[in-house]
């Protein structure tokens, strides 16, 4: 269903939180794509890294529903190629410490499957509380 | 005035005068017989008490009763932690009330007990290697060797060394660095990343003591074998035997520490 | 014959301006004020003094009273100041005895509101004019003799017009072009967009003309060693590079190249797509066509003695000349057009395209080749059905440096598209673009063109290639950002549109000429509007895309202009200058050479132990005067004397109580937005005094002090904003010299603050206006500088300024 | 050479392998690993938000035990930090430059960590490649006893040791450090285009079939190329291209499985060191039969 949209500064305090959170001048993106054609993951996102760069340009708060951020394995494929020397993995990250500073946490650690835990190493499991546990 | 002279009384004379105060202070003692007095604030509430008791029996000379939040009075059950700001300082410090002197201008409160979940296991059945602690503790992960466990450790240990151990590994290392852990629930308090340290560190000693010492506890083991023949039977039968009025006499005159 | 200024004769006029000034300043009181000054014999007040009588009045006096000088107080010099020099030199004086007091602009129209305070400025005003009179000297317009040689610098298409250009207006061309044959990257081209002429068609008539045109003198195949000296006297040191053909005997009639055994050697032209043998022609419509051996790969070049010489043996007119050695010429030149052109981006540098590794991934101008010989029926390689052109490959890219656009690549990747898609209707083309920037004439209507003619255009930048080892296919992986969906598809053949860099030429050419670069690597042009095609080195001129990336049109437009540009300053053989240059006390120089890195032009060479200013390069800004310990260096018109002497008489009837503010002016911005304020009749405050300099780096630090000492309160020195100040680094030097003043300031014990540097534009009327009031609250709210501290302002200032 | 080493916590346990056979193969090249004291946790992932400062306390408070290293002597001005682990080098390296471009917040992280002395940025985190590299692999090739002649290996790279630009030990498009290495060790070397493709990272823990995919397509890949084997500089990803073909053989069953080495265990067998320090037992698909089959055991 085409959604209408309202191009107002009212939703500009999320797009300057942003800005603030990752430190890139997220206007500065001219949706060239690259970062989505780069991204190992994005068969998996719901909407695209350069569509969720969009949508904080336009400060639209929805994107918070969305897994993109979650699906984001902080590679820096996108860092590497971005042609405007833009950061979408910081963009990202941003995305979901606004999540999780409100506490609360992207998965439940707690019901991660037992036999899971025995082969996971350390590694994955620093790194998964890392990004998805505030 | 009051608070200057405290300062500068060398650790001789400190000593004497909390010999002095640990007379059986509560027991009706009059004012006048006091020299030095204090002022502390019990949850923000101002009392008068003698200068140099500890915050436990401060706060039992003002009145307090304690059902939960005390326990050996020597500081090694870790029944009465508590949290204090000494005056003029920012900080939050945190210690064992038995083991705390008060002084001028203290602000304190009592966490007589810290509400953490500790997973329930059989130790015989686990087996000894990393992933059962991560099985029953994952939020061990989230640790962020930020230190500040350390900081709060009334008994002074590297809690967080002995955590990081954990996560490689190290079983012996946290054994030994946690032994001392009285289970205050300190660190836990002031975890940014939510961990149980002390939890953890009794899951990790268990299981070393379990498989990884290879020692047997031979007293332990010695007793076992003397009890199994039969040493103390004949024993046993004696004060089984004894009726209940013996058995009170016998506990009235038994030797213990004094009051 | 110069009278020394003791008894100089000075006329001075008060112009009523018809009641603009009148009706506000007490001009008759001027008047009586000017009458008393020494050296001034006569007096007039006058309705309109611009107008027919008015000027008739001065020539009249000028004749009758044989005046020496003369002051006009009246409206501002950027008004009417060139009428009244013109009268003088009418009435046969040198227009540089004149002076002007500005007493409308800066005097009447923003004190309207205090008549009395503007009457008392404009008696300063006058006072101060006066005493420049005195002390002016009978200079004359410096005319620079300029040949009518010219030399042009690549021969592309932006040299090859600019040569005709000028070889048809009849001066003489030194054309000279590094590879062997003139055309440049245009002759590599297939058909050019949006009116698909073909490109050899159009160029090579024009190449024809170069060689037939008697004014040009081609030097091809040759290098620049040197170029020194300035417009008017360019001397150019080339060398032919050897072709051991002689040009003369050679009729190109091919038997060598059959002939010859080396045959494997990758030609530059085709992109390296074809081998060519080691003797030559560059290509078949080449201007010379004659034939040139490459020493690097010839047998007998490279081995010596007796070795092959095949060619020599069957050349039926004996042109071969197997010791042929370099040749050194030397001319002058009067000016200098430079059209060095581009070097495309070297695609391997973007290796996430595989460019080099992958063998179906080519650049597009080795597209451009492959058509031209498709098109006469041999084609170099089987391009397949699916072909992809990836735009932005070297532009829009900080990954690689650089991040501006190309401008061309959009348009010549829409032709390569049609022209395959034409000439094999099932080719699949698709173009993946971020913006498609069809801005030029025509362009929109071609774009449409390629539409209709079935190219598809994906709008999203291809993130990789990856080619399939077996099938040497290429995998484009992108993103469609119209759908947001992943597009990742095999093509047979990927063409990138590589973008223009600065060519590895113009980098050598650009350190002889000490030309300056633009941040995106191209040579600056002196002003992006108004001077887009001169350089800041007077004479030196750019043409085509040696300053920045553009098609084939604005080249030549740009190469029409260059050439109008040179005309302009070669047509008069002589280019008249104004007499405002620096020059040597000789007698105080003792060759210390401190001045010479300061001058923005190096127009300062030290000949037998003293320094001298070069007049043709000097710019007239004096920010090398500030450098001289020993005040050797001086400015025409605004010399050392003349502005203390402006000083002395704004500062000399300073009541108690009173505060002077000494504003110093900058010519071509500070002073008209003064004037801009004037007009707009926006009040400032009258104890300030507005003194005209061509730029404010004349102001030493030496005058700013000897200013402070003669009781000036505060002083605002106000420059140009940078980017539109027609002299390069005056704003550097000016703050360096503010910076030691206000040291010195604070070691006696004056507040730093009297002192402010501010950067204007013509527009900032009230940031003018607010600085001056500020200033003068705070030199009232401060106070007179205490004398013992103004005398010990001036006490051994060199030690304090230049130490030691 | 004596030089300071930070192992990693996973290094200890789970991926001894990589750690034993790195300390070996260092010793023969007469490189001394000497462990980093009272080491903590290496603060994976790099925290990428600018005002965050305490996810960068554990790795700068690692820096400062080289510091205190050398005040006690252990180690003489040496202040480079080798590390293994791909994910310890991206996490110490970006932090250290973080704090290097940031006094401001090094100080904040100073005052915090009262407790230990000031970190005065003079630390330089190095990979064992990047170190190899500098020292020539020329003489690695020196010590080779046991050439791995016609074993086809496809190394592989993921994004730590590469991207981003500031810290990667080279070219992130088309890095060749671990081909000139294994060439040097008479390895066959594979190229594959997919070296450079993340594994998936620590999604694994949160939804593993988007790791089972993406190892599915750099290892067919890999295959496709020729090759008989992997290698990789990180446990994590050992652990997603390796552990994870179990299910990457349930989704795909026509999917062989194929090794996965750490170039030092690669290392050690062409050092002809014993069979040991690769611990083997620690590989979840045994890579053994593959180097028996090439004779190298």
């Amino acid at each position: 269903m085409i959604k209408k949209i309202l191009i107002t500064d009212e939703n500009i305090d999320f797009l300057l939180k942003i800005e603030e959170l990752s430190d890139q001048i997220i206007t500065r993106c001219d949706q060239c794509g690259v970062c989505s054609g780069s991204c190992p993951l994005v068969s998996e996102m719901d909407i695209t890294p350069s569509q969720m760069m969009r949508m904080v340009q336009l400060g639209q708060k929805e994107i918070m529903d969305s897994k993109t951020m979650w699906i984001c394995a902080s590679c820096y494929t996108c860092t590497v190629r971005c042609p405007r020397g833009l950061d979408p993995s910081k963009v990202a990250e941003s995305l979901r410490q606004l999540r999780l500073r409100q506490g609360l946490d992207h998965i439940n650690i707690k019901n991660i499957p037992k036999d899971e835990i025995e082969i996971l190493p350390q590694i994955a499991l620093v790194s998964a509380m890392r990004k998805f546990t505030s | 005035m009051e608070e200057e002279k405290n300062k500068r009384l060398d650790p001789q004379e400190v000593m004497e005068r909390i010999a002095a105060a640990s007379k059986p202070m509560v027991a009706g003692v009059e004012d006048k017989d006091v020299e030095y007095w204090v002022t502390i604030y019990i949850m923000g509430r101002a009392y008068k008490v003698p200068a140099d008791l500890t915050i436990l029996t401060a706060m039992e000379y003002a009145g307090y009763k304690f059902i939960r939040g005390c326990g050996c009075r020597q500081g090694f059950c870790g029944g009465c932690s508590t949290v204090y700001r000494k005056k003029g300082e920012y900080k939050l410090q945190s210690g064992m009330a038995c083991q705390t002197r008060v002084e001028d201008g203290m602000y304190l409160v009592q966490i007589p007990f810290v509400p953490a979940e500790k997973a329930s296991y059989d130790i015989n059945k686990e087996e000894y290697n990393v992933s059962t602690m991560f099985k029953y503790y994952p939020e061990l992960a989230r640790c962020v060797s930020c230190n500040t466990c350390t900081k709060a450790c009334p008994q002074k240990l590297e809690v967080m060394d002995y955590v990081q151990a954990a996560i490689k590994g190290d079983f012996k290392a946290v054994a030994e660095l946690s032994f001392d852990c009285i289970q205050c629930g300190l660190c836990a308090l002031r975890c940014p990343a939510e961990l149980v340290q002390y939890d953890i560190a009794q899951l990790v000693r268990r299981m070393y003591g379990r498989y990884g010492s290879g020692k047997e506890p031979e007293h332990l083991l010695k007793r076992i074998k003397e009890i199994e023949e039969g040493k103390f039977n004949q024993e046993m039968d004696k004060i089984t035997s004894l009726t209940r009025e013996d058995l009170e006499k016998l506990y009235a005159e038994r030797e213990r520490e004094p009051d | 014959m110069e009278k020394s200024n003791e008894n100089i004769k000075i006329g001075v006029y008060i112009c009523h301006c018809g009641g603009n000034i009148s009706e506000i300043v007490d001009v008759k009181e001027v008047a009586s004020f000017a009458e008393k000054q020494p050296n001034v014999v006569l007096v007039r007040d006058y309705g309109h003094m611009c107008s027919e009588i008015g000027q008739q009045l001065v020539i009249d006096d000028i004749k009758g009273n044989k005046l020496d000088a003369v002051v006009i107080a009246a409206c501002s010099p950027h008004f009417q100041g060139k009428t009244f020099m013109n009268i003088l030199e009418v009435a046969g004086l040198s227009p540089y005895m004149f002076e002007m007091a500005n007493i409308r602009e800066q005097c009447a129209w923003p004190h309207f509101n205090t008549p009395s305070d503007a009457t008392q400025k404009a008696k300063y005003l006058t006072y101060i004019a006066i005493a420049k009179a005195r002390l002016n000297k009978p200079l004359k317009k410096k005319i620079i003799p300029v040949g009518k040689n010219v030399l042009v610098i690549g021969a592309g298409i932006a040299g090859i017009q600019a040569s005709l250009d000028l070889g048809d207006a009849g001066f003489q061309v030194y054309l000279v072009e590094k590879e062997p044959s003139i055309g440049g990257h245009m002759a590599q081209l297939s058909r050019t967009f949006p009116t698909e002429d073909c490109a050899a068609c159009i160029l090579s008539p024009k190449m024809a003309d170069v060689s037939s045109n008697p004014n040009i003198n081609l030097f091809i195949y040759s290098e620049i060693k040197n170029i020194e000296g300035y417009l008017g006297n360019f001397k150019v040191e080339i060398e032919k590079k050897p072709r051991y053909v002689n040009v003369d005997k050679c009729i190109a009639c091919g038997i060598c190249e059959e002939k010859c055994p080396i045959k494997n050697v990758p030609d530059k032209f085709e992109e390296e797509l074809k081998t060519r043998p080691a003797i030559y022609t560059p290509f078949d419509f080449a201007v010379p066509n004659k034939n040139l051996i490459d020493p690097e790969t010839c047998l007998r070049l490279t081995k010596g003695g007796k070795v092959c010489g095949l060619c020599e043996k069957f050349c039926p007119e004996g042109a071969i000349d197997f010791n042929d050695q370099p040749e050194k010429v030397g001319f002058n030149v009067d000016t200098i057009i430079v059209a060095t052109g581009f070097d495309i981006f070297d695609a391997t540098q973007k290796k996430v395209y595989g460019y080099g590794k992958y063998e179906n991934v080519i650049t597009a101008l080795e597209m451009e080749r492959m058509i031209v010989h498709a098109a006469e029926g041999n084609p170099i390689r089987d391009l397949g059905t699916r072909i992809g052109f990836i735009q932005c490959v070297g532009s829009r890219d900080e990954q690689v440096g650089r991040e501006y656009c190309s401008r061309i690549c959009c348009m010549y990747a829409t032709k390569l598209a049609q022209l395959l898609k034409r000439s094999d209707p099932n080719r699949d083309i698709y173009i993946f673009y971020t913006d498609l920037r069809a801005y030029g004439k025509g362009f929109e209507e071609y774009y449409k063109r390629a539409q209709d003619t079935g190219v598809k255009f994906i709008r999203g930048r291809v993130a990789e290639a990856i080619e399939d080892s077996k099938t040497k296919k290429v995998t484009l992986k992108g993103e469609d950002t119209l759908t947001r969906q992943i597009i990742e598809s095999e093509f047979d053949t990927v063409v990138l549109s590589v973008g223009l860099g600065l060519s590895e030429t113009s980098n050598k050419i650009t350190d002889m000429l000490k030309l300056a670069k633009s941040p995106d690597g191209f040579l600056q042009e002196a002003h992006p509007k108004f001077r887009p095609v001169d350089t800041l080195v007077d004479g030196v001129f750019l043409a085509g895309t040696v300053q920045g990336p553009k098609d084939i049109p604005d080249t030549v437009a740009q190469a029409s202009a260059a050439t109008a540009r040179a005309i302009r300053l070669m047509n008069q053989g002589g280019y008249s200058k104004d007499p405002i240059l620096a020059f040597v006390h000789e007698e105080l120089c003792d060759g210390c050479q401190l001045c010479i890195k300061h001058c923005p032009t190096n127009a300062i060479k030290i000949s037998s132990g003293v320094a001298k200013v070069n007049e043709v390069m000097c710019l007239g800004c004096g920010s090398c005067i500030a450098s001289c310990p020993r005040d050797a260096l001086d400015l025409h018109c605004y010399t050392n004397e003349q502005l203390l002497a402006q000083i002395e008489s704004a500062l000399k009837e300073k009541q108690d109580g009173q505060i002077r503010i000494l504003v110093f002016a900058d010519d071509v911005t500070s002073y008209r937005l003064a004037d801009n304020v004037g007009t707009a009749k926006m009040p400032y405050s009258t104890d300030s005094i507005i003194i005209r300099v061509p730029s404010s780096s004349r102001i030493t630090p030496k005058l700013i002090l000897q200013a402070f000492s003669l009781g000036a309160d505060a002083i605002l020195i106000s420059e140009s904003e940078e980017k539109s100040s027609p002299f390069p680094h005056s704003i550097k030097v000016i703050g360096d010299n503010v910076t030691k003043v206000k040291d010195i300031l604070t070691q006696i014990g004056v507040d730093k603050e009297r002192v402010q540097f501010i950067q204007f534009v013509t527009v900032m009327l009230w940031g003018f206006v607010n600085n001056i009031n500020n200033l003068a609250d705070f030199a009232r709210k401060l106070g007179p500088i205490p004398i013992q501290k103004r005398t010990e302002l001036v006490e051994n200032v060199n030690k304090r300024l230049f130490g030691g | 050479m004596k030089i300071l080493y930070y192992p990693g916590c996973t290094l200890k346990t789970s991926a001894k392998n990589f750690e034993e056979s790195a300390i070996a193969s260092a010793k023969t090249m007469d490189i001394e690993l000497i462990e980093l004291t009272r080491w903590n946790c290496c603060g994976t992932v790099f925290s990428l938000t600018s005002d965050d400062l305490i996810h960068h306390v554990a790795p700068i408070r690692n820096l400062i035990r080289v510091q205190e290293m050398n005040k006690q002597g252990l180690v003489k001005g040496e202040f480079r930090l080798v590390t293994l682990c791909a994910m310890c080098y991206n996490t110490l390296k970006r932090s250290n430059l973080r704090v290097k471009e940031n006094p401001e917040d090094l100080e904040k992280i100073n005052n915090l960590m009262y407790l230990e002395e000031d970190y005065e940025v003079k630390v330089e985190v190095i990979h064992f490649l990047k170190l190899l590299e500098d020292m020539g692999f020329e003489k690695v090739n020196e010590k080779v006893k046991n050439p791995l002649k016609n074993l086809k290996i496809a190394p592989y790279y993921g994004c730590m040791l590469l991207r981003p630009k500031e810290v990667g030990i080279d070219d992130p498009e088309d890095p060749t450090i671990q081909e000139e290495l294994l060439e040097k060790l008479g390895a066959e070397v594979i190229n594959n285009p997919f070296k450079k493709v993340c594994c998936g990272s620590y999604q694994t823990v949160q939804d593993k079939n988007i790791v089972v995919d993406l190892s599915y397509s750099i290892l067919t890949r890999a295959q496709k190329e020729g090759a008989e084997a992997i290698t990789t500089s990180c446990p994590l990803c050992a652990f997603n291209l390796d552990n994870r073909q179990k299910e990457v053989k349930e989704k795909y069953p026509h999917f062989k499985e194929i090794p996965v080495f750490y170039f030092t265990q690669l290392m050690s067998i062409a050092f002809g060191l014993d069979k040991k320090y690769c611990r083997f037992d620690l590989n979840y698909i045994d890579p053994e039969p593959l180097i028996k089959s090439k004779g190298l055991l």
